[in-house]
């Protein structure tokens, strides 16, 4: 078979098409997700285990099966349940755009909570001590202390859970979903040219990939401005 | 044959018919045993190549030579900017093509040679969890504190020494607890090939729910079989890091 | 020889797997009936759908006997051999809904498909039917046959395009099909729905397209294809006039 | 608080870390003005008492009390004793994500509750007072450890504390950079200003301290005034303990 | 190695860190059985010129010897080198993953290729050396930090070296700990070993040192016997450095 790059010309808009769809999935549920995250991560920093329990069991769930399956369970499985299929959730279920945000922002939320964790048990504990000699509350040590400094620490691992949730997005297509690689399957299924479509769609999703990498880092480099040593004897 | 197809049994609902989900998975069973054991196998198998591919991105990344690690540094953007799904399938498609025009560098006799959709799925997750694997390597390479290697070579200790017994004993206890996330990405990851037709549980539930119309039991069926090879590979790994950081922790 | 056999392996009750385990249905009965008569071993490889034909040019199995139409797309790419059962499609939907989606002389009517959701195989002969026909009509895709009936049943499309045959089996003649009927004549247009269903190979093998049209043919003389419709539907689905009669 | 009655008092207390008792039937007096100089081995139990002190580590036995105000789990009191107590810790723990002037003001807002403008105004008058007024733009890792820890000696000077606590201030500082710490020290006792300080610095212990005492397995072995205590030790463990200290 | 020649031999060294010279113009003869004490303000390129010796730091100009063998690329001259030249670092550097009596037989069995069962007698021989038998089978973390630089001691003697080399071995160890480690080096001292020592501990110093150098931005800016160095020293740098680190 040989590479028809014409092809991919005449492919690549209408995959680019499906980035809109792509970035409302990676955005909305992305936001939702850290949302999510940041209750899961508090239910499990809250020393109570009748909280701390619910949140482990969530995450080892969620952390512990395939994506695939949990947006099958969602789109697939949960209208046969008559509670969901008669409950006032039932529009966001039966629509899939619906499907894919609810699968999408449980399975990063879970993995996102232990991420933000790792940076609230990495704030150095002499730095929460000196500011609880301060008489700062454990209110205000958390806002003003470990938030700061924790999401500094957890930022470089965040960026890579958004570039995994960019390529979970493409799972989409299995639920109908018309996103890129929906779009591309569709012309690879018409043009039975899988090499020129599926290659050229791999090289968007670097970009996009490469786009997260650099828009992390600057954010990175914004929040730790004050663990560089610059300009001092 | 064709009774399930004539005869077809009301779809599950979990409310008003108690006991029907295990009744649903009757005939089942063994599917999704064979299936399990095909995540086995793929398993296992991209587990060995993972390492390999991480040990040799990471040995490219470290080493002074310019050409290794652009290699390595493009192999690692490749596979961790494209969706999984992306490279079981090109993988799965371009395989045939590329390996026969290979071997028929070496052999034009060669009609065509073909990947089947095991190695096919295999190569592809242990490929992609490879990319990650490489930068944990290099991360616990560069762990080993740059004291223990100069003590090393201070009591004359050469260049292959320092490597075995100092850098590698070292680097694995770092590498373990990153190394069993990407076990767990792999095991999941097996769950993609289903796509191109491997007969592991994911495509066994869809072969169920084709002739049951189930689809509920039987994903989350497959959700528990996951839950459980997860589970072995977090004990595992937790055993490992108890082994593997005796000298941590101190006696008292 | 071996015959690799590409097919979805979740078409019931044309290919599919049986609670046993074992590939079943009207496709499988045709491919070991045609391997038999050319003497050859059969090896059945499952695939799904809108990879069937990549697949094939792939080199991944031989023959793709998949309830696969003959049309002018797919025959620009891939070979097929003479049909071996009709191919026709049908819209189903819910009969509350009283969809007037056709005319008296079976023409679509495209305002009455305006705000519908029609389900579709990705890369079926419908899909080619309704981007031609009703390119404003909203489709969605869906990798399998089965989880289109789910959503049908489920409500996230109005209405699907498959194949009646199926359809009546193993839908609308059961429990969970009530409810739905056919909203469609039998739409069968040559253009897009080809001769009928045959088995696919790669190009520029004519011997082994001339073995597997003699084979049918003989499956067809013998009865043979109608004793396998039978063990599924109540009728034949192929031609008689294909055979030698 | 009056200047008649001691400001510290620690009244048989006992901390148990597990089965380990890291502070035994203490006893401490601190009035104000005094200045008390506490060493000891590793591990004896110092920074455990002085961190009862202002209730980073909670006792398990006996009773402390800061001024009129017994050291309990009420909140109220505990917000009022950590005003009054302030606290110079081995590893500076300055904020790392604020700039100097922002580490010294911190606290002043939010606990209490001086407005913006004075904040600044006291903040820069400590930083005066440690020499260090032109580092208040800078974060603190651009400090040199000795700078940092004058920033964290004038963090907790910005909350007017009645007494400071020092938690072996010096020991993480280069040689060099000990001798600016202990004069900023030196100058806070010369002002008046009540101080428990764990150290090992015996030059800075002679010349400040009005008392020494010496701990080892969580009690105090050895109570006196620094002649004494570098003259003529009583106890054992103490000698032994000096020896190793003074002969290097 | 004749003992009629010096050990070490450096002649007008050089080392560069890009274009910061580390080392300048660096001479030194050390003859057999010498005790040598460096110091200096940080950054004076202590590290850097005791590194140099045993070749971790590559030198960019001048010569240096040991014995009759030339530190150059060659590989077996390196090996040579570094069998008889044991070294000691600030920070213990033990390998963490290994008992105490397995980090003291591994470069026997590699390098020495010493039999097992030899090499762990030699590892305890050296273990009671510096007095610490019991904690043979414990791993580096267990053991306190002053125990740890004893085993680091224990593990370079294990090689049989010609020189050892010190780089400020008890800067990291909290006080008490420090003299059971000059204690063992001054033991070492007694009999006969040539050392080369950077260390501020100038108790160590007046007692063990035959000559006492002090470096300042790569070069040497004093160089003599104790009494006169600490008594009168001549350099005005000198006497700076010295009035910062004594009067503490
Ligand atoms: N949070 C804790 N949990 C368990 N044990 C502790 C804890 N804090 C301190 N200890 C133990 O209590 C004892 C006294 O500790 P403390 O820190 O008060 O000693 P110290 O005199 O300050 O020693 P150093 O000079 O090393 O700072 C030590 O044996 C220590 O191991
Ligand atoms: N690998 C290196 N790369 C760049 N510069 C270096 C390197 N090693 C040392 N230097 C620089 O060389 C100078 C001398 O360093 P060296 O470690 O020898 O000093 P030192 O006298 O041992 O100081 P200290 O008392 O802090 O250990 C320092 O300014 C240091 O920053
Ligand atoms: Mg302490
Ligand atoms: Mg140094």
């Amino acid at each position: 078979m040989s590479f028809d790059v014409s092809l991919i010309f005449s492919a690549l808009p209408k995959m680019l098409m499906g980035i809109g769809l792509t970035f409302q999935l990676l955005v909305l549920s992305g936001v939702l997700g850290l949302a999510l995250a940041i209750v899961l991560m508090l239910m499990r920093v809250s020393g109570k285990w009748y909280l701390d329990w619910p949140a482990q069991t969530y995450i080892y769930i969620f952390r512990g099966t395939p994506i695939l399956v949990q947006i099958f369970i969602v789109y697939y499985g949960f209208p046969q349940l008559e509670f969901i299929r008669e409950g006032i959730l039932w529009p966001i279920f039966r629509d899939p755009f619906g499907c894919a945000i609810v699968a999408l922002t449980l399975n990063t939320g879970a993995y996102v909570s232990e991420i933000l964790r790792g940076g609230v048990l990495g704030v150095d504990r002499g730095i929460l001590e000196a500011g609880e000699a301060l008489g700062l509350n454990r209110c205000q040590r958390f806002t003003y202390l470990t938030t700061p400094i924790a999401a500094r620490l957890a930022l470089p691992a965040y960026g890579n859970d958004v570039i995994s949730l960019l390529k979970s997005t493409a799972l989409v297509s299995t639920i109908t979903l018309a996103d890129m690689t929906g779009i591309a399957r569709t012309i690879v299924a018409q043009t039975y040219a899988p090499y020129e479509i599926f290659i050229s769609l791999a090289i968007v999703y670097m970009i996009i990939t490469l786009f997260i990498q650099k828009l992390m880092a600057r954010i990175e480099r914004w929040l730790g401005r004050y663990t560089v040593r610059t300009g001092q004897t | 044959m064709g009774r399930r197809a004539q005869v077809r049994r009301p779809i599950f609902t979990l409310n008003h018919e108690k006991g029907h989900a295990v009744d649903v998975l009757t005939g089942w069973w063994d599917d999704f045993f064979w299936g399990s054991v095909v995540v086995a196998q793929v398993f296992l198998a991209s587990l060995v190549l993972m390492v390999i591919f991480g040990l040799l991105g990471a040995a490219a990344k470290l080493s002074s030579n310019r050409i290794f690690q652009k290699i390595a540094n493009g192999y690692t953007i490749v596979f961790r900017g494209t969706p999984e799904i992306l490279v079981i399938l090109l993988l799965y498609f371009g395989s045939a093509i590329a390996l026969t025009a290979i071997a028929q560098v070496f052999n034009p006799e060669i009609k065509f040679l073909d990947v089947p959709p095991f190695w096919a799925g295999t190569i592809a997750i242990a490929l992609i969890v490879g990319s990650y694997a490489t930068e944990t390597f290099r991360g616990a390479f560069l762990g080993v504190k740059p004291g223990s290697i100069e003590a090393a070579q201070a009591l004359g200790m050469n260049g292959f020494q320092v490597f075995f017994y100092v850098r590698v004993a070292e680097m694995w206890r770092l590498a373990l607890p990153a190394f069993g996330n990407h076990m767990l990405s792999l095991i999941k990851d097996t769950a993609l090939i289903s796509i191109i037709g491997l007969n592991e549980t994911l495509f066994v539930a869809k072969q169920a729910i084709a002739t049951t119309g189930a689809p509920f039991i039987m994903y989350i069926m497959v959700g528990v079989i996951y839950l459980g090879f997860s589970t072995v590979i977090t004990l595992t790994v937790m055993t490992l890091e108890y082994y593997g950081t005796r000298h941590m922790r101190s006696a008292t | 020889e071996t015959l690799r056999v590409g097919m979805e392996c979740t078409y019931a009750p044309f290919n599919y797997r049986t609670d046993a385990g074992e590939l079943a249905g009207y496709d499988v009965d045709v491919a070991t009936g045609v391997a038999a008569i050319m003497g050859a071993d059969l090896e059945f490889v499952c695939q799904q759908w809108d990879g069937m034909i990549p697949a094939l040019l792939a080199n991944k199995f031989d023959l793709i006997v998949a309830s696969m139409s003959i049309t002018n797309q797919r025959l620009e790419k891939i070979d097929f051999s003479s049909p071996y059962r009709d191919s026709v499609g049908r819209l189903v939907g819910r009969s509350e809904a009283n969809l007037n989606l056709f005319d008296e002389a079976s023409n679509p009517i495209p305002e009455n498909f305006k705000g519908l959701r029609i389900g579709i195989e990705r890369a079926s002969t419908y899909e080619a039917w309704f981007n031609a026909t009703l390119p404003d009509a909203e489709t969605v895709l869906y990798d399998g046959n089965e989880p289109m009936y789910l959503d049908l049943r489920n409500g996230r499309v109005d209405a699907i395009m498959t194949n009646p045959m199926k359809a009546h089996l193993s839908f609308l003649a059961t429990e969970e099909g009530s409810g739905f009927e056919f909203v469609s004549p039998a739409i069968s247009e040559i253009e897009y729905f080809g001769t009928g269903v045959g088995i696919g190979l790669r190009q520029g093998q004519p011997e082994l397209m001339a073995r597997l049209d003699a084979a049918i043919k003989q499956l067809i003389n013998d009865g043979k294809l109608t004793e396998f419709a039978l063990k599924y539907f109540p009728f034949p689905i192929h031609n008689e006039k294909w055979g030698d009669s | 608080m009056s200047a008649t009655q001691p400001l510290i008092r620690m009244e048989h207390v006992g901390k148990n870390f597990g089965t380990f008792k890291a502070l035994h039937d203490f006893n401490l007096v601190v009035t104000k003005g005094e200045r008390i100089v506490v060493c000891g081995p590793s591990g004896s139990g110092k920074s455990t008492m002085i961190r009862c002190i202002n209730r980073l580590e909670k006792h398990d036995e006996g009773r402390i009390f800061i001024g009129d105000i017994e050291l309990t789990d009420k909140l109220k009191d505990l917000n009022a004793v950590r005003r009054e107590v302030g606290m110079v810790f081995q590893s500076f723990n300055l904020f790392p994500h604020m700039t100097i002037l922002k580490n010294l003001m911190l606290a002043q807002k939010l606990v209490r509750k001086t407005p913006k403008d004075e904040a600044r105004e006291v903040a820069m008058h400590y930083l005066n007072r440690v020499k260090i007024p032109e580092q208040a733009d800078k974060y603190p890792i651009q400090l040199l450890g000795g700078q940092q820890q004058r920033v964290a000696i004038a963090r907790a000077l910005c909350m007017k504390p009645e007494v400071m606590l020092f938690d072996e201030p010096t020991s993480a500082l280069d040689p060099e950079m000990i001798n600016e710490v202990l004069e900023v020290m030196t100058d806070l006792a010369k002002d008046g200003m009540t101080m428990i300080c764990v150290t090992h610095e015996m030059g800075f212990a002679r010349s400040v301290a009005d008392r020494v005492i010496f701990m080892d397995a969580g009690e105090i072995v050895e109570e006196a005034t620094p002649e004494i205590f570098f003259g003529a030790p009583r106890n054992e463990r103490t000698k032994l303990f000096l020896s190793q200290i003074l002969t290097h």
